[in-house]
């Protein structure tokens, strides 16, 4: 077979050959080995410069993880441990300062037996969040419900909540569950007054207030529905009319007094107790609630073809994305009282959502622009023609796949906006980041203790972060699995 | 009376005083955040006296930056938070400091190992201090006056200054003299610092409020004078239900609001001081439990004794 | 013809300012206008009536008051003396010195991670890859009081220099002294000094340094002469000169010559008193900010580096190997001008968040624009209106100036794909 | 052409003297680019007219301002009764009984095929979601792929996206039905079974526009050929004379060579 | 089939003596998977070689292999007397030898046709400038589309890119070219432009190896068609033989699916 010449004249193979092992040097781990790490003189030099790395990584940090501290009351304390057990001189970490300050890195200043409120806030909010974010997967919706509902119960036994909110919780939970089970959108009506119950959870008071805050749309929603035969541009303008004057004129009012028929209260606290990662994430969550709507409405103003619309559009986002975030959050604790009327004064915190609110809607608009943008003209014109008006076509048509091209960007807006957050502490909240610390070293036990609080708060960041990323991806891969 | 400052507080029920994030024994919020100090111990007694209860305070972190913004804005009632009184503080940042709550002045703190015994020999040195303070002018003025140099390390917090300064990243810490002590105070081995024996400024620290409304002005300010009369006179909080029923002195009897109607003059009642010495006690009891020299801050009472004593606190006459 | 259109024109009707297409945007815009500009007015006005309430004005004048605070680093000569205004303007230098440094270094590091990642080696590429995951994933301003922090706490101080027992030396020969305070390094020292180039207000330039900035770009364009010319010559003859010495040597010759005309030599910095003098002392303050503003942006940098680089098809490295081409041609000649078309516009961006992030200089006391003007300016002279006003629109034209240039580059590079 | 194998029975429809679509005079520019010039047509009901001519003639704009897709600047358009003005109302009732099919089908790709044909019923016509659901069925059944109504637009062939176009604008029940170039963009084995649903349409008495370059398709359904060159109708004829006989000489050009090849 | 129109005088064309490629007992794999099992297979100068075979059935692998696209583990594979061992110089000397024309092009898209075609010429052979436009323009004209020399590939039909590819790889002037399924991503209209270009290479007596399913192809222009499945060279024989008296039950098998249709 080897003659040339039998290779010029017919050749047919009577018996197949069949799959041989590859030789030692081309398979199993020396070929892997070989073609990943020293397939070359260069690819050679780089692993070895990656083991380097590694090496002085793990030596310069390694004693200082393995000898550790855990239990002590003071940074003093830690060292003593670490003397005695490892020897004079060495070097370790004393993450007892996370064991005995975590509640305040975590809580802020809340109250410790109301703990368990923000604790229940946030696994509700997975049920609220189940209907949006994992519609699509049965078994990760199940994964996350239940994980969620055994952490959230449990947590909540651990910081003793009163057994009637035990039971309310594991109402929802359970409720949750079911409904994932079985048509996951009974759930939205949850997810819809969830933004006000959270609210009423974290900082308490009366119950009256969030309802009638929901009551002012109800008004305005029948009166659109009253006005809308005649005309529904005047219908839209009255509707907001109505709800807005309720809130404005009405709500209070009648809050205080369903009050004093029917007290509805648990205890009030305070924003000046919001503190640590619950304040992160209580900016974080409304900030990304607020931004997404905030956002798509810029979008669309800056896509508009009315000319005044879309430069207040330019305008806006333009400034916004020009100037660093810090100097709004200044803006938002020094300026703002300037321009409000005179005695006026709101929540700090209030203030921080809506600056950041603000930030990351103008970040928004720009990532679902390009995803409006790609859309192809044929799909406007469709829903044109099947005669669905502007904002139909915009909910129906437009939006659901804008946003859809735009998730990784929405995505990375999130979490540039959660890791914003620790800014906070440059107007004087309590950032888990460095005013929380600042803080804890304060005390004349943690003074001089950097490094460990940086681990844990960034470990924190990260988990969050990244599990985001994480989720984008997943996300993205299973729009484009469902539509293509 | 409807817009002034004391009805709002009224109204609201709650009295907003600005301090700062956290200095140790004269503002900062413990694990629980409760704050406690020397700063806040005013806020309550001010609290006690309009509203009738120490604990309805609430505390606004404030930074060097924030604070007066905060004040004139209307954010706080009152700006607790040890800050200089200084002319152009007064007149064109249109505050009124009530008084003086402590008198300091600027100093250094160095290790003692660095061979300097005066702040003369610093000349060269990297300094560790506070921005947006007036400290960071007088030491502008101060290096200058005696032609000298530095280079300044700006840092944005006393717990940076102090991480900075053990750290050797600045061989000199300078502040206020009694934020030295504090921090020198809560060192590992205090030892080993020194502080210089140059003062550099005044530094009358005090509350201020916003220009303009002078009535809650007056409260401030004799709710302060209250606190230094009261040790004057020996009442304390333990002895002042004695004193309210016993007292034959007519100064104490009208500060304690059994004779006449001091407080109806500013639109309080009767027994605002009782009340409001009564929330921490008198000035030297809350220098004594929070920065006295029981205290790890450990302070003398020096320039912030009753004239009687040497000192410079003088309350003007309850009349 | 002419009168056609008139025609089609119906008499208008009140209701067809809502009905009708054409008013139905003009009504509605009129709306908007007319809440925009109540909200605008109402805005106005409470701040008029506040300013009035504190007793206050609305105008520039403190700029031109004496500062009277000392800042740590100048690169225009300022003392206490100067007005707010020139405080100020140092300040902005030194956001834009952060901010350049930064994007020179993000750039670098970030292409270097982001090719690397894409590179065979597992290790490697992986190691890049846990690298990114982490810059991007926690704050920044962790990052900048992590680095901050171990250039305080690692660092030795200057008196560990000190005396026969000295604990830590300098390195490069002696010239340079990493302390926790700042990286002292060497001046530029001359002999013969040309004197200066006063350009008013108290800034000046060395002849010298003039003169090198001449030579250097006069080097720059005599490269781009030379590059042009091995063009010329492949063109004609096929072969490509070997051009490297060549551009090395009008960059390197006239500044070696003019390092011999001036006698420019390096001194040392000493340890004097309490400092390293004679020399320049770079803050760890700026170091620090520079490098978490270097490490974090290069994080972002790297992902849209190998984005880009992905986003050319393997087909194209494939058909250029077929033709011959070797890999570093491959990747200069087909892979990098796609692929920087598709890595430019969102570098810029990350440009500008970088320089907009440089404004957390706050925490680790650097003095930049908000230090000095949104800081210790606003501070001691309590305008806080005037002094935010007018730092945002500092920034806000500084955002709008790189954003006009990526415009600009955008605009070259798309004519090329047609 | 050999696409079409039957021919409709032209006397068994019925063309009845109710006018469906009027334009008087009417004259578009883009611009100053004058696209459409004095143009006079009147459509009867169950009337079906092909529009031909050279591309960048017209035709697309002219069936685009039908529905008012495109703004019209001089003249009248009156469908079913209704003038097309700027009145919005008048503009949501004109495209609630004008259907139209697109040369890109132009199909919503997150909306699976049902979801395709029911949205406009459901969020314009308020039909009960229930009821909105089975009227799809009927028309998906009638273009012949009831089985894919629940994919995904991006899983089905081309024809089966434009029949799934054709659907979704009968779903609303439109009076008349314009199409762009149906099957333009399609395969050639596709095209067929486009044409065939049309044809059936066709006999069922629809009012049908239809830009194509379909020559077979036109002489077997239509009962006007339009031929249209720079913004103007040149010819209409039926098409049987239309074809035989044309009497422009620009028809004759341009029937050379369209039947050509 | 029907695209091909003429038939190559084979007698008149000349197959040297000489050997081309000589590839001996080679072996590859993919991690544990045996693409190419002791493969044979001598090419001398002049031949025409068509690989034909079920999908997967490793020719891809095989004729990257003769550039080194893919680097093979066992076994010699020497071209035009160069072994291609891991020595890059011997690499970039077979590379520069062989042409490699893709399915997909590969044209680089920010450069002109002209640009495509010099580009490897200038950088690799050294060639002015000026004498490589000239050869470029000459192999423009030889695929037939020397006015679109000045567009960008994006602004190009399928059919015309392919046509750039080969003359951007006969720029080269390479003794050998090969094919990867040329034209299974064209259309049909544009299939016959590039097999007539490849026909009159074949004619011009260059050797060529090429991955086809076009029958019509083989039969027109190789000298020898190899069948190949799981990796293996599975039959081969002069294209009359091959395709009316396959031996093998697998090569019947591909037969009558390929022809089937
Ligand atoms: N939005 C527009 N702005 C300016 N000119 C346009 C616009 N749309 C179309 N035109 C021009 O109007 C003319 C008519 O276009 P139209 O699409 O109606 O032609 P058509 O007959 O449908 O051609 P085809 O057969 O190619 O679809 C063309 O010259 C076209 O270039
Ligand atoms: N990079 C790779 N890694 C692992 N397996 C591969 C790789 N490339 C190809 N293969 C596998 O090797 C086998 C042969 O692939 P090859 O592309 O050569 O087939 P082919 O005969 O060209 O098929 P087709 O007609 O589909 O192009 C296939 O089973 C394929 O899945
Ligand atoms: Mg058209
Ligand atoms: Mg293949």
């Amino acid at each position: 077979m080897s003659d040339t010449h039998a290779q010029t004249v017919p050749f047919v193979r009577d018996t197949m050959l069949p799959s041989a092992a590859p030789p030692v040097r081309e398979s199993g781990a020396i070929r892997w080995l070989r073609t990943n790490l020293f397939s070359g003189p260069v690819n050679t030099v780089l692993t070895l410069l990656g083991a380097l790395i590694i090496w002085f990584l793990v030596s310069t940090f390694w004693d200082w993880f393995a000898h550790s501290v855990w239990n002590a009351s003071s940074l003093n304390e830690c060292r003593a441990i670490i003397a005695a057990t490892w020897g004079e001189g060495a070097r370790g970490a004393c993450f007892a300062v996370i064991r005995e300050r975590w509640n305040q890195y975590v809580f802020g200043f809340y109250p410790v037996e109301l703990y368990w409120r923000p604790t229940m806030t946030f696994g509700l909010l997975m049920v609220a969040l189940a209907p949006v974010l994992f519609s699509a997967s049965l078994s990760i919706r199940r994964v996350v419900l239940g994980i969620t509902a055994v952490v959230t119960l449990w947590a909540m036994v651990v910081l003793g909540a009163p057994a009637g909110w035990l039971i309310f919780a594991a109402a929802v939970l359970v409720a949750g569950l079911v409904a994932s089970e079985r048509n996951i959108s009974w759930m939205l009506p949850f997810s819809l007054v969830y933004p006000l119950l959270g609210v009423w959870f974290l900082w308490g008071g009366t119950l009256w207030g969030p309802i009638f805050v929901l009551v002012g749309p109800l008004f305005g929603w029948l009166a659109w529905r009253a006005l809308s035969r005649v005309s529904p541009m005047l219908a839209t303008v009255v509707a907001i009319l109505v709800t807005v004057l309720f809130w404005l004129v009405l709500a209070g009012d009648a809050a205080r007094d369903a009050e004093a028929l029917l007290p509805l209260s648990i205890d009030a606290v305070r924003s000046d107790r919001f503190g640590g990662f619950l304040l992160s994430l209580t900016i974080g969550v409304a900030g990304i609630a607020l931004s997404l709507p905030l956002g798509i409405v810029l979008a669309l103003a800056r896509q508009s073809d009315m000319f005044l619309i879309k430069s207040l559009a330019v305008i806006f986002i333009e400034f916004i994305r020009g100037v660093p975030l810090i100097t709004l959050l200044f803006v938002a604790s020094l300026l703002l009282n300037y321009f409000l009327p005179p005695g006026t004064n709101f929540d700090i915190i209030l203030r921080v959502i809506i600056m950041v609110t603000i930030f990351a809607a103008a970040y928004m608009a720009e990532v679902i622009r390009g995803g409006l943008a790609a859309l192809p003209k044929g799909q406007y014109e469709a829903a044109d023609a099947l005669g669905l008006d502007y904002w139909k076509a915009q909910r129906l048509i437009v939006l659901p796949q804008a946003l859809k091209i735009s998730i990784p960007g929405i995505v990375s807006t999130f979490i540039g906006m959660f890791k914003d957050t620790t800014l906070v502490t440059f107007v004087g909240l309590y950032d888990p980041l460095k005013s929380m610390s600042d803080a804890v070293r304060a005390n004349v036990e943690w003074k001089g203790i950097y490094w460990e609080p940086f681990i844990f708060v960034g470990a924190i960041f990260f988990l969050i972060c990244f599990g985001m990323s994480r989720y984008s991806m997943y996300l993205e891969r299973r729009l484009q699995r469902d539509h293509r | 009376q409807e817009g002034s400052t004391l009805a709002q507080v009224k109204e609201r029920g709650e009295l907003n005083c600005g301090v700062n994030t956290g200095l140790v024994g004269f503002a900062a919020p413990d694990a629980s955040g409760n704050w406690t100090g020397f700063d806040v111990a005013f806020c309550r007694a001010l609290a006690a006296a309009v509203l009738g209860d120490p604990a309805k305070v609430k505390f606004v972190p404030t930074t060097g930056q924030t604070r007066f913004t905060a004040l004139s804005s209307g954010e706080v009632d009152v700006l607790a938070r040890n800050s200089t009184w200084t002319y152009s503080r007064d007149t064109d940042l249109k505050l009124d400091f009530i008084g003086v709550n402590y008198y300091d002045g600027q100093g250094f703190m160095v290790r003692s190992d660095l061979g300097v015994t005066s702040a003369k020999e610093l000349d060269g040195a990297t300094i560790c201090i506070q921005t947006g303070t007036t400290t960071e002018l007088n030491l502008a003025d101060y290096f200058r006056a005696n032609n000298m140099t530095y280079t300044p390390v700006n840092i944005d917090s006393n717990a940076e200054g102090e991480q900075q300064y053990m750290a050797g990243a600045c061989d000199a810490y300078t502040t206020d003299a009694s934020g030295l002590a504090a921090t020198r105070a809560a060192f590992a081995d205090p030892e080993t610092h020194i502080i210089l024996p140059e003062i550099i400024s005044k530094e009358p620290l005090g509350p201020a409020v916003r220009h303009g409304d002078s009535n809650w002005g007056d409260i401030a300010r004799w709710t302060l004078n209250a606190l230094i009369a009261a040790e004057e006179y020996g009442v304390t909080s333990r002895n002042i239900e004695e004193l309210v029923r016993s007292s034959e002195n007519p100064e104490v009897q009208r500060l304690l609001g059994t004779t006449d109607e001091l407080g109806a003059m500013m639109g309080l009642d009767a027994e605002w001081a009782r009340r409001a010495i009564l929330a921490g006690g008198n000035y030297g009891e809350i220098f004594a439990a929070n920065i006295g020299e029981q205290t790890p801050i450990g302070l003398a009472r020096g320039l912030n004794a009753q004239w009687t004593q040497g000192g410079l606190l003088y309350a003007p006459p309850f009349r | 013809m002419t009168d056609i259109r008139a025609t089609a024109t119906p008499p208008f009707r009140l209701s067809m300012l809502v009905n009708d297409q054409r008013y139905r945007s003009l009504t509605f815009q009129v709306i908007v206008f007319i809440l925009v500009m109540a909200a605008a007015w109402w805005l106005v006005d409470n701040t008029i009536r506040n300013l009035a309430l504190m007793g206050k004005s609305f105008d520039f004048g403190f700029l031109f008051q004496r500062a009277g605070y000392d800042i740590p680093q100048t690169p225009i000569p300022y003392t206490a003396d100067d007005s707010h205004l020139r405080a100020s303007v140092v300040g902005l230098l030194n956001t834009l010195i952060v901010a350049v440094l930064g994007c020179i270094a993000a750039t670098v590091l970030g292409v270097i991670v982001g090719v690397a990642r894409l590179s065979k080696n597992w290790l490697f590429a992986r190691l890049m890859t846990v690298f990114v995951e982490i810059f991007r994933n926690m704050p920044l301003l962790l990052w900048i009081l992590i680095v901050y922090a171990i250039f305080t706490e690692i660092l030795p101080p200057p008196n560990a220099f000190r005396g026969e027992a000295a604990t830590s030396g300098m390195i490069l020969f002696d010239h340079v002294a990493l302390t926790n305070r700042y990286t002292a390094l060497p001046t530029l020292a001359m002999t013969n000094d040309p004197g200066s180039l006063d350009l008013g207000a108290r800034i000046t330039f060395n002849w010298a340094t003039i003169a090198f900035v001449v030579v250097l770009v006069g080097g720059w364009f005599a490269r781009r002469m030379i590059a042009s010319w091995a063009q010329d010559v492949q063109d004609r003859t096929g072969s490509r000169p070997t051009t490297w010495w060549m551009s090395l040597a009008v960059m390197i010759v006239p500044s070696l010559l003019l390092i011999w005309y001036f006698g420019l030599h390096l001194e040392p910095p000493t340890l004097q008193g309490f400092n390293f003098t004679g020399g320049l002392n770079v803050s760890n303050s700026l170091v620090a900010l520079w490098l978490a503003l270097t490490l974090y942006t290069a994080a972002f940098i790297a992902e849209i580096v190998r984005a880009g680089i992905l986003a050319v098809s393997r087909g194209q490295s494939e058909a250029a190997f077929a033709l011959g081409l070797r890999p570093n041609r491959t990747m200069s000649l087909v892979i990098l001008p796609q692929a920087l078309r598709v890595i430019i516009p969102p570098l810029i961006s990350q440009y500008l968040n970088l320089t907009k992030n440089s404004s957390l200089a706050i925490a680790v006391g650097y003095m930049d624009l908000r230090g000095t003007l949104g800081g210790t300016t606003l501070n001691q002279t309590g305008r806080e209106l005037e002094a935010i006003v007018l730092m945002m629109l500092t920034y806000l034209a500084l955002s709008l100036i790189i954003s006009a240039g990526m415009n600009v580059f955008n605009a070259r590079v798309k004519l090329k794909e047609r | 052409m050999e696409h079409i194998e039957r021919r409709i029975d032209r006397s068994q429809m019925t063309v009845s003297d109710e006018v469906a679509i009027d334009i008087r005079n009417m004259n578009k520019w883009y611009g100053t680019f004058h696209v459409l010039r004095d143009i006079d047509l009147t459509v009867h009901k169950g009337e079906r007219i092909v529009i031909a001519g050279p591309s960048g003639s017209g035709k697309s704009t002219l069936i685009r301002c039908i529905n008012r897709l495109e703004e019209h600047q001089a003249g009248h358009i009156v469908v079913d009764g209704v003038e097309l003005t700027s009145d919005i109302k008048n503009i949501d009732k004109v495209r609630s009984e004008v259907g139209m099919v697109f040369q890109h089908f132009n199909l919503f790709p997150h909306l699976t095929v049902l979801e395709n044909c029911t949205l406009a019923p459901i969020w314009v016509r308020k039909v009960p979601r229930k009821q909105a659901e089975a009227t799809a069925m009927r028309f998906l059944e009638k273009v012949k792929i009831p089985e894919q109504a629940g994919k995904y637009p991006g899983q089905l062939s081309g024809g089966q996206q434009q029949r799934v176009a054709i659907a979704r604008s009968l779903c609303m029940q439109p009076k008349i039905m314009l199409f762009d170039e149906p099957t333009s963009a399609l395969d050639p084995e596709m095209i067929k079974e486009v044409l065939d649903t049309m044809i059936e349409l066709a006999e069922e008495g629809m009012t049908m526009i239809c830009v194509t370059h379909e020559m077979g398709f036109a002489q077997a359904v239509a009962n006007r050929v339009i031929f249209m060159d720079q913004g103007q109708i040149v010819e209409q004829n039926n098409p049987t004379d239309f074809f035989n006989n044309p009497k422009s000489e620009r028809t004759k050009l341009f029937l050379s060579q369209i039947l050509g090849h």
